[in-house]
């Protein structure tokens, strides 16, 4: 096992597919130097034409992507903050995900869209948002969302392979945050769950950033006699509803954190499966935890204060266990 | 005109075919037989005959909401297409798409595409990986007289003029975006004028000539395809139907739809080829017959067709997983 | 009381604040003639300054409108479908919306989206999408969707005018749809729900078309002594929680029936709260019904497979009675 | 110059208002003072001064995430902004905005903005209003050179030149997109040929130059006003710092930094003030002095002001709705 950074996971992956298969390259703004670096060095390897600048035309770095891909490459298209995906939603909604199926089958996507989520540096409303909602709400393309940096590298890899298109969701907070990852760029495939922590008296699903946050809690609330199991689902679709639904079996409580702005978060489409598939086993309100229902202020504490932070998932466990 | 019979025999049938499936096409929507909406290339058939045949089999083809003369154009099948019209699980597409969804990448039409301006970015993008894979490809991407005011026209062209990709950006200015005139939705004329704003070329070509612009193709697939960057050529034409079948059509005088269609593009090339003894009338008609019974047979195919089974509802969304279906 | 098709009702709606406020005017592509007529004859009254047809631009129609509404007038955009609202999130989500909040209440922006939903005429996977979703999930837009004329006369009369931006979603199945209205033009508030049919055994919540569907569905129950209350909350957001909570807290069971491919809709927003905010009044797991988690397909067998009707929601019904 | 002295020492003590408002807040940002971060527009004064003077009051500008020189070019507040950057309460947006969104409506500044190309719909649709309302304003939009590739160009300035509507397109060219120079993001040297796309005046002016770009302004101004629709002016600048307070700048050379700076628009003024006998030496100097006093008043103002209350994060969202807190 090597230690790396968020960062440097994501760069090593991208290096490693980029080696393995010379369909694949790179495209974005400024990615020669990358966002917090995560791109920056690719170019003296591969050279301008696979690691790609870009102006600053987000719906045509997304479509030329759907293009590309058509024509037989394997591109990885990077929207710098998902809030500028909202210029690019045509190319990613209506063609990438719909193509395969509007044509029968007749075509293949192989595109990974990478971006950056999430608040905390005080980026104000237009830098800091979790739109990963919209997207597990399109069919055609595939969520992924990595807590930690050996997670980054096993989940970048398989986006890269996989044939379809893929969202691949960075949390800039997770960047610099060191972790063991695998010797061998080994992928980890989407859609398998990792229970990041095992308890037996509460469920806590958590993504991205939030997975430390949950972690956080559930270290706070085990000194007071109460062992959370915090599940990381790692791809929001597809989903290893079985690995969640289990552990709710075995606990019975259910707390889903996510970033989100809570009103139309994945998180409710979460608790909305679990009230109709295992509602049965239930024996406390499902308890959603995500942002204020704000657009993400700048001034620091109103932004500390609007995001979700250990106390309120502590509170949340608390109020059914 | 120094262009082989061959190629000028396509020309003509190909354009033939357009306005005979589309004819053909219309008459069962006006019956009620089709569902969903049609909308029809009759009157723009040089447009996208001219490109086409000055393109390579392993060229590619972007298309927009109007797309069945593009993959007559790019050489098609009629029955799979008029299948895909009927909805059956024979169409291009096994009735998933539909008449603006119509794909074929094997002959390299990249698909139809509801969005105006959806196709721009995708042409685009194709035109990179040409690069990348150094296949010595090129690309023609069409689209209206509208979608040359989306935001995808600038942003695809600008970046295809920087990185000097393979792409023939087709302009078919059919006068009409919907039932909005050019000079209603833009304050010029001449929309290869916008050229000029990427430092590429811009020629206007007139539309209802398939010679005319089958060389004007000839000249930028050329420039394409020798790594000298994209061309956007306007196709000046116009479209003899409604914007769909069934449009009422209040927005314009009988009379200019009348001056156009002095002009029919299939006619017109009739008289070129006839003068020029390319081809006698007996030819001609021969081509016309057949054509007419290939067109016949397609219906009789779409017709016999089955409708897709439910499940296929539930696949080709991903290579690799099937949804769940009604049982919840 | 008058009748009159739910097409007639907007424009009836449109005409009576055009009249009454010379700051209201209408943008949108050919909306001189009006998609299924539902603008038709406007401009005869109000003039091509009034009633504006757009180039085929959509994001800066939205965006125009964001501008005219910050610089004083009161603009209803229509984007004809809502699948082509994807080249325009970037004004409605992160101008439109947030805009008020980025600048500290300085500015308010009255603005009315109008655009067309749903599945239903094989216009296929471009054509026929419900994002409603996306929408409920940004704080700073409020989101309305009438299900029957009068309704839509009273909704369109508050959305115009609102001091914040709104989107007013129109099924295009009701369009033709008759029914009597109001003879006073009078406003319906945004944020009340109504109970379209009473019942005890069960609520069923449904919006859009879909509330006819569900009446449908309780018409049948009935016959089999099953007596559906059939609640429609007509705004998305905000959102009457208290209509709906009390009459689950009255069935104890409850079914929520939208047309959104199911996977990440707004249904499931609402099943999370329910099963968040009444959890213990609950003796059923709660259903959703939603079309099938895939792009609409052309072929109209498919689509009337994908898209749910009232034996989905009879069968949910009686899965929990 | 004929343009009255009394405009003259506006320009003048504006430009100096953005280099040390711009010098401070870096030099606060650097600390780690100030949080997020910031775009400054050192360098690039001429431009928004140029444009803002030759307005009215009741003109509307929209701008961009380089915003700190639009908003006191048009009258702002340094107090209020630097508060803003600080998150306090007494800020232009209480805080919740930050340096990439200030709006100071009452001057008709209708903010920054964080996305690329997301100003240029808004001051359309401002200029319609205008033209509905018939209040005879006018709209700068400032934008960026790599903002001219965005779809929001295009979109809006063919929608303006068809309607005629009364705004002036601004691109401060200061030759990158971020760490991209012009030449890797557009195949064109002259944005201003752009205009030609649309069939509007698109003139190029040295940003660098206060008094040619408030010339060039005032043109366009008048035309706008006069009902004669859009013009867009493309402003050649540069920005002297990075591209965020922070960026280690490895894209370009100190060489061409310097080559820039021997140009920097306010010693050329004050030169130019001089030679012309407008002003004297003492003059400038005290301007410098007065404006410098209120910078640091404005950071007196920011540090002795509060944070805003946990629940003014739940208010403004809504004109009519407050959302609930942190109590669930
Ligand atoms: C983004 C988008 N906006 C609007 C429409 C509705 N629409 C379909 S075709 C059309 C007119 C397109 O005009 P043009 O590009 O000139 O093509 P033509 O129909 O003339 O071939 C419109 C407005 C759409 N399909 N997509
Ligand atoms: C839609 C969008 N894409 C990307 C960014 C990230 N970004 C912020 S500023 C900038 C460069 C803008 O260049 P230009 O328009 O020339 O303005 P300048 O910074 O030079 O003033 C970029 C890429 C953004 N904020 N919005
Ligand atoms: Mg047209
Ligand atoms: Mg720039």
């Amino acid at each position: 096992m090597r230690k790396m950074n968020f960062a440097q996971a994501i760069n090593e992956g991208i290096k490693n597919e980029m080696r393995r298969d010379p369909n694949v390259f790179l495209m974005g703004e400024d990615v020669r130097f990358g966002v917090f670096g995560v791109t920056a060095g690719l170019i003296d390897e591969f050279g301008e034409d696979r690691v790609r600048d870009t102006p600053i035309t987000e719906e045509a770095i997304a479509g030329a992507a759907v293009g590309a891909a058509a024509a037989g490459s394997r591109p990885i298209a990077e929207i710098m903050f998902i809030d500028f995906i909202t210029v690019a939603m045509d190319q990613i909604v209506n063609q990438a995900a719909k193509m395969r199926y509007m044509f029968g089958g007749k075509i293949n996507l192989p595109i990974t869209y990478r971006t950056m989520v999430g608040a905390g540096i005080s980026a104000a409303a237009q830098h800091s948002q979790s739109l990963e909602a919209w997207f597990t709400h399109v069919p055609g393309i595939k969520v992924v969302f990595p807590s930690t940096p050996s997670d980054a590298l096993g989940l970048i890899i398989s986006s890269i392979r996989d044939d379809n298109p893929v969202l691949f969701l960075e949390h800039k907070l997770l960047y610099a945050m060191e972790g063991e990852v695998s010797d061998t760029n080994d992928p980890i495939p989407l859609g398998v769950a990792d229970v990041k922590r095992s308890g037996k008296d509460v469920t806590i699903v958590a993504t991205g950033f939030m997975v430390h946050k949950a972690l956080q809690a559930a270290q706070e609330l085990a000194k007071e006699g109460i062992e959370a199991e915090v599940v990381d689902p790692r791809t929001l679709f597809p989903l290893d509803k079985e690995t969640i639904y289990n552990s709710i079996r075995k606990t019975h409580k259910v707390v889903v954190v996510t970033e989100e702005v809570k009103r139309g978060a994945w998180s409710g489409e979460l608790a909305a499966d679990i009230a109709e598939d295992i509602f049965d086993v239930l024996e406390a309100p499902i308890k959603r935890i995500g942002s204020l229902n704000t657009p993400i202020p700048f001034s620091p504490p109103l932004e500390k204060y609007v995001v979700p932070n250990e106390i309120d998932i502590i509170n949340a466990v608390k109020s059914i266990a | 005109m120094d262009i082989p019979k061959e190629i000028l025999l396509t020309m003509y049938e190909r354009m033939v075919r357009i306005r005979k499936f589309e004819e053909k096409a219309s008459e069962l929507f006006a019956k009620g037989v089709l569902p969903g909406f049609i909308h029809t290339y009759v009157g723009e058939e040089a447009t996208a005959v001219g490109v086409c045949v000055a393109l390579r089999d392993d060229d590619l083809v972007t298309s927009t909401h109007r797309g069945h003369g593009h993959v007559i154009s790019k050489g098609g099948d009629p029955r799979y297409m008029m299948a895909e019209l009927y909805g059956k699980e024979t169409g291009y597409c096994k009735g998933k798409g539909g008449s603006m969804h119509i794909a074929d990448p094997d002959k390299g039409m990249l698909g139809a595409n509801g969005i105006v301006g959806g196709g721009l970015p995708i042409a685009t993008g194709a035109g990179l990986s040409i690069k990348l894979r150094n296949s010595n490809q090129v690309v023609a991407c069409f689209f209206g007289d509208g979608a040359s005011n989306q935001g995808t026209f600038h942003e695809s062209i600008n970046m295809s003029s920087l990185w000097k990709l393979p792409v023939i950006y087709v302009c078919e200015n059919n006068q009409y975006g919907e039932f909005t005139p050019q000079k209603r939705h833009q304050a010029i004329t001449d929309i290869s004028q916008r050229a000029t704003a990427y430092g590429i070329p811009g020629i206007t070509v007139d539309g209802m000539d398939v010679v005319a612009v089958y060389e004007a193709t000839k000249e930028a697939v050329k420039r394409a395809r020798e790594g000298n960057g994209p061309t956007l050529i306007e196709a000046k034409c116009y479209r003899f139907h409604g914007h769909f079948v069934g449009d009422p059509q209040l927005y314009r005088d009988q009379a200019e739809v009348q001056k156009w269609m002095e002009r029919d593009p299939i006619p017109s090339f009739e008289k070129q080829l006839l003068e020029s003894n390319v081809v006698t009338e007996e030819d001609l008609r021969k081509i016309q017959e057949e054509v007419q019974h290939e067109i016949d047979e397609a219906v009789k195919f779409a017709e016999g067709s089955p409708y897709p089974s439910d499940k296929e509802a539930l696949e080709d969304i991903y290579t690799d997983l099937v949804e769940e279906g009604r049982v919840r």
